[in-house]
């Protein structure tokens, strides 16, 4: 959503806008939420070849960013899934090929990048636990090492696509520090409950490590240093979340502005009103600064800005709250209709609900900056 | 509607009804008797339609025996077919105002006896708050009325018997000069009728039903009021309404708004948010949201007290019911802001391939309908600030010229 | 503001309005705002002829409530008062008059009350301390026993009218429990330092206790158990205090769409416009709410209903907030003129913010009400 | 205004600026140097007016000089005479868009020289947000014309030179056709003029003045464009207001909004709610005020950098500014009112028989400033809702017939 992009970062949006439509327009997306997986794997690696999932991984591994910026890059993506409410696991993946290309081994990079890169294969992570915070602090996974191996156990919630995925990228407690081990999905103790969402297409399932025993190699970066790394990947992960959450409030705004033209009530269109318009207004007012946030954001993690950390929580909790204000307003605006199965409102209200939610609620990135000006998502 | 003269006292009233309802009406406690069998009881006992002429199946009282009757109801905690609030509390006394003495005698007794079930066909897809701005086309052939066109949120049309439907007769005539009101009957699959429930945000047949009407024929005798005097029926149903929802007038069944205590009223149970917030550990976070519906759980139900008194009293007028509407329907919805926010994402994700739809998170896809359904918050602060404020009205477009040139006229916008 | 008040309890309020109509009108509120006192002590004895000071006083002992219920009457002298943000220690004078009238012993009543009464001498309660808490556990001031007599050390603040008083109530810890004591404001160790507040007329003060030394007969109910009598104290002076918010902001949207009717923009009254309307029509659901909370709060405290501790917090945390929103609003739909000292809009800003604050905050009282029912004021 | 063509290129301007405002602005971390003397220093090294036509005082060089020199001036954290901005950025474009020859060699170089010093008279006691309401009458006699009324919420009246009046000159003309603008001398007691400083709500003398106007004579030449055209002149201010407000334009003074870091710009400071927090034991409660004002101070310098950047790219609209100055204005009154929660009773109440000022509860009494001054947030959500998004605008019962009609009509309503 910058304003001054680039030409290729121009082209990259129409084409993911147009591909979008073409392939998943809203009534695919209706049709999807009959399907256990909520998206098609053939799709998936014809996202890919668009660039979807090479984004933050170097040319060298067979990657490559549009523009050296490759979270402002990817936030293009995002932004234009939420305003279509595009099914497929871009966050996850790129989260998971983002840390494999930062932090990963060489092995680890050719044994798993490829695949990912293709959308052959699809990689999550595995961060949240029963408990449903996002804070390192909650986690209470083990990683134990054990010579050569390493040991998981735990049990690991709210997994996007868990159901479909190949590899988790599970990240666990050593001790007092934390570590990342890539495990793949068919590894021994490793049992996954597929789950639902109240969103059409998004899928989140729980993932139980009894006794995962791995070689040592699996460890992405050193045992029990994983602490930055988990950062890292929480705010490009709400970077993505916020440029979605941009995508559906604006687009939501557009078409209930569309419809509220057209509709009339004591001889004037609804949107005449002013109780109405100054509403808008003010809708108009938190999507130009959810833009501003969450360009901010991105840049802070394209030029690693120690301002980072307070940018993702100022980014979640002022847009995760407004964008569902934002379409809860539009259902009220568009009247009963709006809450009824036909109208597409819904199905961006969902979104936004389940936005709202993962990587650590609005409430939740507040308490962190009512206390700490440095923030700490 | 009666005269007071020659009638039972009060007094004496209150004393036979209060044995009638102690040895015949069940508690609220006990397992629930279907609506048209426990309307059916209180017909058969001279208790429905307690203000009623006699002559169509009423008692013939006042409204001051009927307070004391529902008001003993509420004392004793008993069940009444408060389903049929619209049908006996806004229905009724509309046709009773409006119609011929013919329909009345065709329509009330079958009403109050709980045999026939209204409801009313008033809003349509495209005009929700705009009731008389119907595009329901009514026209005459004889002694046949052909009705084209539709309706929408009319609630339980499809167990209905008849619908009170406003539509126009007259598109010439001014916006609310060419209205008229028809009684349409519902069961039975009569030809030029289709109805259609409406299917809610969750995937699920709603409550709501849509309703399409092609040219189906209704006998001219079925009209209420006079041919294109159709908006003062629906004014006199309007107030009725009011008084309805305000707990007073012909539709007085106080003692099922207060049945089950303060939180039944209000629907609002502060136990699960403070539940969640404690599993979750987020209290300090989300206290205040807790604490606004501790506060909307009681100051909810006393406005609505006090209103219902200010209108027994007559120190209140009846658009004052619109200031507990807006405040009820804003504190339902912003509790299931605060369940979602609090729950967190446990209320929007679960395990299996089943759609689930009793989280916290389908009930926030729904909760717009309490701001929109019976009148949207726009439209409750609209008669708030003109009506009991006194403040100037809307500036319309809609007002003194012939209803087809308002139509003409939306394409200029 | 009791939609059924009795015959007496209209009369009381017509001369209620009436007196202070002609006696403190709003030129005369303002004057005041150039005095120390912020009241006159004539007036007060006037006023305490109309019966302001003996509704809670039995008749035996000087007093009369016109109705047995004597916080349903004293509500209507608050409401008036804050529709015209009358001067006098009102709320003050009464939870003493109150807690003597109820806990006080023959003695104390015969000493004290008849001044009270005739508005000759002021008695005023010293409960919150320096942290501005008006809760029991931030009680620190200390009301030791050494045989016949009680002694008091600590520092009170936030007390009315502390520079007028005659007689100070002063709450004060005994051990775990907590001990009410009469203190006369000159007895030795007590130190006055006379306060002003952003109110025009209300005055606050500290109370400085050194060693004070009265005669054990000076504890009001018995030591150590005054624990209920500061509950109920704190009750009534919630009621008072809430009735007099509902006439602030009662009395604020009058003159405030008074004004918005005469002033025109674009051809129009500005209250035509929608935008304001809605938000008026809001401000009505709020004083109804108020009316009908504060009414419950008043009848709780006259029929000792278990409620009355969850009324109380409910009525301060919603009518406070809301009594200064709906004000500061006002202030918005008057323009630039409402920030003007000749407009009389910031006179029921200053009453509102200062009311909002006493007693405890609408902040303090949710967060009673987060997690307990029951609520605690 | 001037054509490109054979003037210094923008580089070279850049190099020689960077020298000479290294060696001679000084730096916001020094004294603060008085404004008419800054100005001075500017305007005698040809930094005044970068963008303004030699012959009325200005460089003769373009917009992009401008804005490279005051991009200057903020990586360097220089000061700059930003209380100008009016005289500069609003009023010197105004008068060159519109004056004749005459009147801009009369009162362009003074006004760029720093001699004298320009506000704006726009708004009256009766009408703050309808500019073009404007009761003030014009009436010519000969060469002088006299001008009768009142304005209002006129910033520095009292110290500045003069002011553009936006007056009433023909009263049966329709309400935008019937306006003239003219210079009106402030200094030195001048025949018919009355100023006086309006007293703040804390009972201080304001920064805001209101003029009343007895018969004041004014010379005919005074007269800014054409008589009767003085809607055309006011819009042309209002476009120099918006880009000046936006940074960009002849008043790109961008300097002066980043000088001091993030929090200067928002006037946000979140340390001292933090203290008071920690102090009164409220943490848990008030945590959401103190999070919302952490974030409206990252938030806000963020949104209005953003648009800047658009006006200056072309992809935004000036009436876009308007976001940014609802969204501020808001944050601000937002942050007053949550300081005056997070304080509580210690910042209402203080020792001593006298009035202190510096408090938060004094503050709150004048944060309504913020979302009045400058325009509404009323009238800013008019502008976003129709200028920028295009909605309906709101019936107006003033256009197209004469003043004085609209006058006899407001008894109407």
């Amino acid at each position: 959503m910058r304003l001054d992009l680039t030409e290729d970062q121009e082209f990259f949006r129409a084409t993911t806008r147009k591909f979008l439509e073409s392939e998943v327009p809203l009534a695919t997306v209706r049709s999807l939420y009959d399907t256990v997986d909520g998206f098609d794997r053939t799709w998936w690696q014809q996202a890919a070849e668009l660039g979807w999932t090479s984004l933050f991984v170097p040319e060298s591994l067979g990657g490559g960013s549009l523009s050296g910026a490759p979270a402002t890059d990817a936030v293009i993506v995002a932004e234009e899934m939420g305003r279509l409410v595009s099914p497929g696991p871009f966050l996850a993946v790129n989260v998971v090929a983002a840390a494999l290309a930062w932090f990963g081994s060489d092995a680890q990079q050719a044994q798993v990048l490829a695949g990912v890169l293709s959308g052959e294969s699809i990689a999550t992570w595995a961060f949240a636990e029963l408990d449903g915070r996002w804070d390192a602090a909650s986690v209470v996974t083990t990683a134990g090492l054990d010579g050569d191996s390493v040991v998981l156990d735990g049990v690991k919630a709210y997994v996007e696509a868990a159901g479909v995925a190949d590899w988790f990228l599970v990240t666990a407690r050593t001790g007092e520090g934390l570590t990342q081990v890539l495990v793949p999905a068919d590894a021994p103790g490793v049992t996954v409950t597929r789950g639902r969402s109240i969103d059409m297409t998004r899928r989140f399932g729980k993932v139980a490590l009894s006794q995962v025993r791995l070689p040592a190699s699996a460890i992405v970066g050193k045992a029990g240093t994983a602490g930055p790394a988990v950062e890292r990947q929480l705010h490009l992960a709400l970077a993505l979340q916020s440029a979605e959450m941009v995508g559906v409030a604006e687009r939501t705004l557009e078409f209930t502005l569309e419809y509220g033209r057209e509709r009339f009530a004591f001889g004037r269109p609804i949107v005449s009103y002013q109780a109405l318009k100054h509403r808008i207004a003010d809708m108009a007012v938190t999507i130009e600064g959810s833009k501003a946030v969450t360009d901010a954001l991105a840049t802070a993690i394209d030029t690693d800005d120690p301002k980072v950390a307070l940018l993702a929580s100022v980014a979640k909790a002022y847009v995760g709250e407004h964008c569902l204000d934002i379409v809860d307003d539009c259902v009220q605006i568009t009247g009963g209709i709006g809450v009824t199965w036909e109208h597409d409102v819904h199905l961006y209200n969902r979104r936004a609900a389940v936005d709202r939610a993962m990587y650590g609620s609005p409430e939740e990135h507040k308490a962190l900056l009512a206390t700490n000006t440095e923030g700490a998502a | 509607m009666t005269g007071t003269t020659d009638i039972e006292s009060v007094e004496t009233f209150r004393a036979r009804s209060k044995a009638w309802i102690e040895a015949n009406l069940p508690l609220l406690s006990e397992p629930w008797v279907e609506t048209r069998e426990l309307q059916r009881l209180l017909f058969d006992n001279g208790y429905a339609g307690i203000s009623y002429p006699k002559e169509y199946g009423g008692a013939g009282l006042t409204i001051e025996h009927q307070k004391a009757f529902y008001d003993i109801v509420a004392e004793q905690d008993r069940q009444v077919p408060s389903e049929l609030m619209v049908s006996i509390g806004i229905i009724g006394p509309t046709i009773l105002d409006n119609g011929s003495q013919e329909l009345k005698q065709r329509f009330l007794p079958p009403l109050l006896r709980g045999d026939e079930v209204w409801m009313q066909l008033l809003s349509e897809p495209r005009g929700g708050s705009d009731m008389a701005g119907t595009t329901c086309r009514l026209k005459r052939d004889g002694d046949t009325y052909f009705l084209n066109g539709s309706k929408m949120w009319s609630s339980g049309a499809y167990h209905a018997d008849y619908g009170l439907c406003l539509c126009r007769s007259d598109w010439d005539a001014p916006k609310h000069r060419g209205l008229s009101t028809i009684a349409v009957p519902l069961q039975g699959n009569p030809p030029g009728l289709t109805i259609e429930r409406t299917r809610a945000v969750s995937g699920e047949a709603g409550h709501f039903c849509e309703e399409f009407f092609d040219d189906m024929p209704l006998p001219a005798d079925n009209l209420i009021g006079e041919e294109n005097a159709g908006w003062s029926v629906a004014q006199s149903l309007l107030f009725h309404e009011r008084n309805a929802v305000g707990g007073i007038g012909m539709g007085y069944l106080g003692g099922w708004r207060r049945g089950g205590g303060a939180g039944a009223f209000t629907g609002i149970d502060v136990g699960p948010l403070r539940e969640a917030a404690e599993r979750r550990g987020v209290g300090g976070a989300v206290g205040t949201m807790i604490a606004d519906a501790v506060i909307s759980s009681v100051v909810d139900p006393l406005t609505s007290d006090r209103i219902t008194l200010g209108l027994q009293l007559g120190t209140h007028k009846g658009h004052r019911g619109s200031l507990s509407k807006l405040q009820s329907s804003l504190s339902l919805h912003g509790v299931a802001r605060a369940a979602l926010a609090i729950e967190g994402a446990a209320a929007l994700v679960w395990d299996g391939d089943d759609v689930q739809l009793d989280n916290a998170g389908t009930s926030w896809l729904a909760a717009r309908g309490s701001t929109i359904a019976g009148g949207t918050s726009e439209m409750q602060r609209n008669t708030i600030s003109e009506r009991l404020l006194g403040l100037p009205r809307e500036p319309a477009f809609d007002r003194d010229i012939p209803f087809n040139e308002v139509l003409r006229n939306l394409g200029k916008f």
